[in-house]
């Protein structure tokens, strides 16, 4: 077993892959920009190295060469940044590293999603419907021929797999172009790559997930499905396990289609084979996601399995500690991304400091994040401040704990989604676990509050009035004296 | 007595509070004739970190703005207003009218102008912040009666870029 | 089903309490004194009451007024306060509110110590040899006589059931008066009552509980037990299940005994069976306890059953929702009590504002805990600022689980024994099991630091001076200024 | 360039640290010859709830005693004695030799007298608190050179009550 694992990535899931090495005994070192040198997995690791360069998280020659110089012996690169760029494996091969994730033959087949797509459904399985062929900058005429033939709602996405980002959705034909733009821009930035590919958009899905583990010795089990069709521009905000639309038996065959297809592209480490499933149940290949996605610890809730454990022993060469008869589903979890994102406010992501964090705890409940009381967050980065995670016997149980969970959430000093989530789970389409993909394109009521429950705010923002009033104005923080008292001079007349 | 006109949700009171009496305990309030006992941390703590009240035996977890244009509690964002009363004049205290920069970025593009009549939620300018465009809304309807910036222009986090009156 | 719940109890256990019965749908009436008002049990409660009169959580008249006030249909006392009074439960009852614990026949039959101990022996199992006579103050002429019969080390302990404090251990013969003068004294205090028992003392021995469910259908079954030997002052520090002693068949025979002397008592709701073992595994039972025990969420991430639900379900009439067969008892967990008791001096407690809190969290780990950011602590109660437990797949999974989980707990503000924990959990006796009843009562070796450990803490020390000093006089807090300042005015030249 | 003095687990450290460079990012100290990179907070913090520092490329939790009388990192209390070299008279500026109330409550018995010789541990004072008697050790050998209390006497958390020098 490794004796050092470098992690090359960053915030909550950084600190999630050091926890695991801590409780497996191994030494971390951990990476930062300057401005966040506070986070947590930071505080956390055994050693920290600061990159200086601005490529950051993307600089694979510095990370190599800090894998090198503490002695190292593995890199885990978490999602994002590097987990899915094939001439970082074979650089962390050459320099004799191990990458922590799916081997490069794995990668490699993952590149090029239409040649994937080709695959599957060439063995038999169901996918999406796509365009064989990919579009460039200047192929707008051609991608639009393609476009009216297949017909509408079209997702326009990058032909290299990645993180589910730069997709852009067309509903009708007049929406194509803008579309296409914008998938092409985000796709160069994200990807460094302007192809892309149209796929058919089933709308209201599903999408459902399948997490799978295999190792070097041909054991392959999996830990059941997710479902995240909660999504908000491509990002899946809430996930949960089981799924709550799937009857057991659908269930159980999109298990076994999931081990087949892993077989068939001969996965190994940890990976998720990923369908969307029409009104009519039916189920569509979409991609494989090789890496550890951001919403594993719904399974782990519900399979007890330690996902970053089993990547780390299966990269050590070693076997999975389990095979599929000893993996017992057992209740159910949701997950909630909770981000510095103003729902009030066209969802900007905001940083700066995290004056009071409050989490929640007790049974059944598990947080992760690189937040504490006091953090600042830096701006570069992905928005999410925590994922709330919560275990029950059953959906219900479930239901009304990740409300309770939410309810006993405190974030104070940046805006956050938090009351998004609150309302979602709390809205009677999600109790009943009746949402789709389109759940999030439709407004969600806000809270209504009751005349005792105004009456009870106006009293405590009268008495704050008040309070704030009587406070000696030397006590007075800068910013709110300015921010107050300028801003009732600046009232007109 | 201070009184002190509050309203939020749809809902209206005034609120009657004598200031002599302590306000980092108990502190005990007239809402319509009501007397209503409310307790309170104890000072120290900025508004905006206060975290808890509890008004007539009911905790509230509560997040305040510290200009008290809206509190974050029972689930939700309520937007406030709060007027004092007995002011020379009754403007409210809190209810900003202007438009912030809720990201550091730099503006692409300004799609009103001064003097424009605009709708709730009409975009008024284009952020580019974090790879993305980002599009300024106006918060409510009303006359641009203030433009602070221009394409191109660089802006800092809360920097007013536009007042709708 | 109940619609609202009042707690009579207040921090850690209160906070516990009210998160199963949000997690139910249940309201929850909170109570609190003046100088707790910002507890997070109040904050987390649908309504709370302040209690007024000095006797503060035993005042049963004022707590079972405010339940009716309040329209609560149920009480929970947590442990300590009103949880074994059996006078509280009569008036309870005459309120028609119905107690959430044992019901009053087995209080009563639990009151008086002699009196089980008496019942269970002759039922044919092992007790704890202990005088059948008890002592009131005037007594000590008998008492004495009565231990040197029966042999040193003896307990003197207070005949009523109670939170197993008040005792008292007289290692020889000269030691005998003095613990019997504290005994008394304390007992007087907690339970207002002075008589006291001898118990021979088993030394080095296990002290391990059976934790047991029942209802009002017959329905009877145990999760498993937990081992609680380490302890200090009595009070239990660090609990484990399954024990770490424990063979499977004695495991197994403890359970059936357990399940036989529940059935004897005809215990309800939700208790434990404590037996002592000895070092040739023969094991004695000790006590019953008829309330839920601090250290019980050990036993619900072994069995995932909830005993806070369970115990509400049974008040309400319900059945337990699990039958022996369905309790699987996984993986082993770990409990650490963490409480503002200085280790390095004499286990003062403190009380005071905790200015940071960071509590561990992530894979496995569960923290209960009234206590956050900003908390003011009151001096007036015990002073346990929270409960980490960790699950592991096994015990050293657990093990490197817990110390990964201390070692990432910060608490500032106030002395903890935080640091006494990591001292235990990183011994190598504690790593290898190796643990009894005496172990706190050797030295534990501080942590001996490395010469480059000790280099990056001088430097740290050094800075910190530095920058002290550099910090402008107005931003250094008052208490500070005079801290510092003084105390290099007043050495000595 | 200051000179402090650091001893702590048994170890001496002379620490050279250039007190013009910023002191709230980057620091870069000598110890013994060798140049070593910190990186700490940014400053506003009180130095009692610092909560971390990084030296030489490890991070360190810390909570350190606002009289720098030790310091807690690396699981477990380290007590400290930090002497600024170049000061008029090096003597420690931390390193407290006074014995002050841990708890407010009432004091039951003083065990010694003025100008005892006393063993580290040797038990000075009863303090009856929280409804428990507690024996106040004395924490170093020395001689008592303070006695600030006598039996019956209330008294407050932190109040000094002896010191040992």
């Amino acid at each position: 077993m490794f004796k050092k694992i470098l992690i090359a990535n960053r915030g909550e899931i950084a600190v999630r892959i050091i926890r695991t090495c801590r409780d497996m005994g191994i030494q971390t070192v951990a990476l930062y920009e300057e401005s966040d040198r506070g986070s947590l997995h930071v505080r956390l690791a055994d050693e920290c190295v600061q990159l200086q360069s601005s490529s950051g998280f993307f600089d694979q020659a510095t990370i190599l060469e800090i894998a090198q110089t503490t002695g190292a012996e593995a890199i885990h690169p978490g999602y994002g940044f590097l987990a899915e760029r094939p001439e970082f494996i074979q650089a962390c091969a050459a320099a004799s590293i191990t990458f922590i994730g799916p081997p490069i033959d794995v990668m490699l087949s993952q590149h090029d999603k239409i040649d994937v797509l080709q695959k599957i459904r060439a063995a038999g399985f169901d996918t999406m419907n796509y365009s064989l062929m990919s579009f460039g900058v200047a192929d707008f005429v051609e991608l639009r021929a393609e476009a009216d033939r297949m017909g509408y709602p079209l997702a326009i996405k990058s032909c290299i797999g990645g993180r589910g980002r730069g997709a852009h959705i067309a509903p009708r034909a007049e929406r194509l172009e803008r579309a296409f733009q914008r998938a092409q821009t985000e796709t160069k930035i994200i990807y460094g790559d302007q192809r892309v590919y149209l796929e058919r958009v089933i709308r209201p899905a599903h999408l459902i997930g399948v997490q799978v583990l295999a190792d070097d010795y041909g054991h392959l089990v999996h830990l059941g499905e997710r479902e995240g069709s909660l999504q908000r521009g491509n990002q899946k905000m809430i996930e949960e396990s089981p799924s709550p639309v799937l009857m057991q038996k659908q269930r159980e065959h999109m298990w076994q289609t999931a081990i087949e297809i892993a077989r068939l592209v001969n996965l190994r480490n940890a990976g998720t084979i990923e369908f969307f499933v029409d009104g009519s149940g039916q189920y569509y290949f979409s991609e494989i996601k090789p890496r550890i996605q951001m919403e594993h610890p719904v399974t782990e809730m519900v399979s007890s399995v330690d996902i970053v454990r089993e990547q780390i022993r299966v990269a050590a060469g070693e076997r999975l500690s389990i095979t599929q008869a000893d993996v017992q589903l057992r209740g159910h979890a949701i997950s909630c991304r909770i981000s510095a994102e103003d729902p009030w406010h066209h969802f900007m992501p905001g940083s700066g400091r995290l004056q009071r964090v409050r989490l929640p705890a007790g049974p059944g409940v598990r947080v992760d994040t690189h937040a504490y009381d006091g953090y600042q967050m830096p701006a570069q980065y992905d928005p999410i401040i925590a994922r709330v995670i919560v275990w029950g016997t059953d959906r219900d149980d479930c239901v009304r704990r990740i409300q309770r969970a939410l309810a006993e959430t405190s974030l104070i000093g940046l805006p956050t989604n938090l009351p998004m989530h609150q309302l979602i789970v709390n809205h009677p389409d999600f109790i009943a676990g009746n949402y789709a993909t389109d759940s999030l394109q439709r407004e969600i009521p806000a809270i209504v509050l009751t005349e005792r429950d105004a009456r009870d705010l106006a009293v405590a923002a009268a008495i704050i009035y008040v309070r704030r009033n009587l406070t000696r104005p030397s006590d007075i923080p800068a910013r709110l004296l300015s921010g107050w008292h300028q801003s009732s001079r600046r009232l007109p007349e | 007595m201070s009184k002190i006109g509050v309203t939020l949700g749809g809902y209206a009171f005034e609120v009657d509070i004598n200031p002599g009496q302590r306000m980092d305990s108990e502190v005990t309030v007239q809402v319509n004739n009501e007397s209503i006992r409310a307790v309170v941390p104890e000072t120290g703590t900025p508004i905006d970190q206060l975290g808890w009240i509890i008004v007539d035996g009911r905790p509230h977890e509560i997040v305040i703005d510290s200009e008290l244009s809206w509190i974050k509690a029972c689930g939700g964002l309520h937007v406030l207003e709060v007027r004092d009363l007995e002011a020379p004049v009754t403007r409210p205290v809190s209810l900003d009218s202007r438009i912030k920069a809720p990201i550091p970025g730099v503006i692409k593009a300004v799609l009103v102008k001064l003097g424009d009549s605009v709708e709730a939620g009409q975009p008024l300018l284009v952020l580019e912040a974090m790879k993305m465009e980002n599009e300024i809304h106006a918060t409510k309807p009303g006359i641009v009666s203030q433009l602070a910036v221009t394409a191109g222009q660089k802006v800092t986090l809360n920097e007013v870029l536009a007042e709708i009156t």
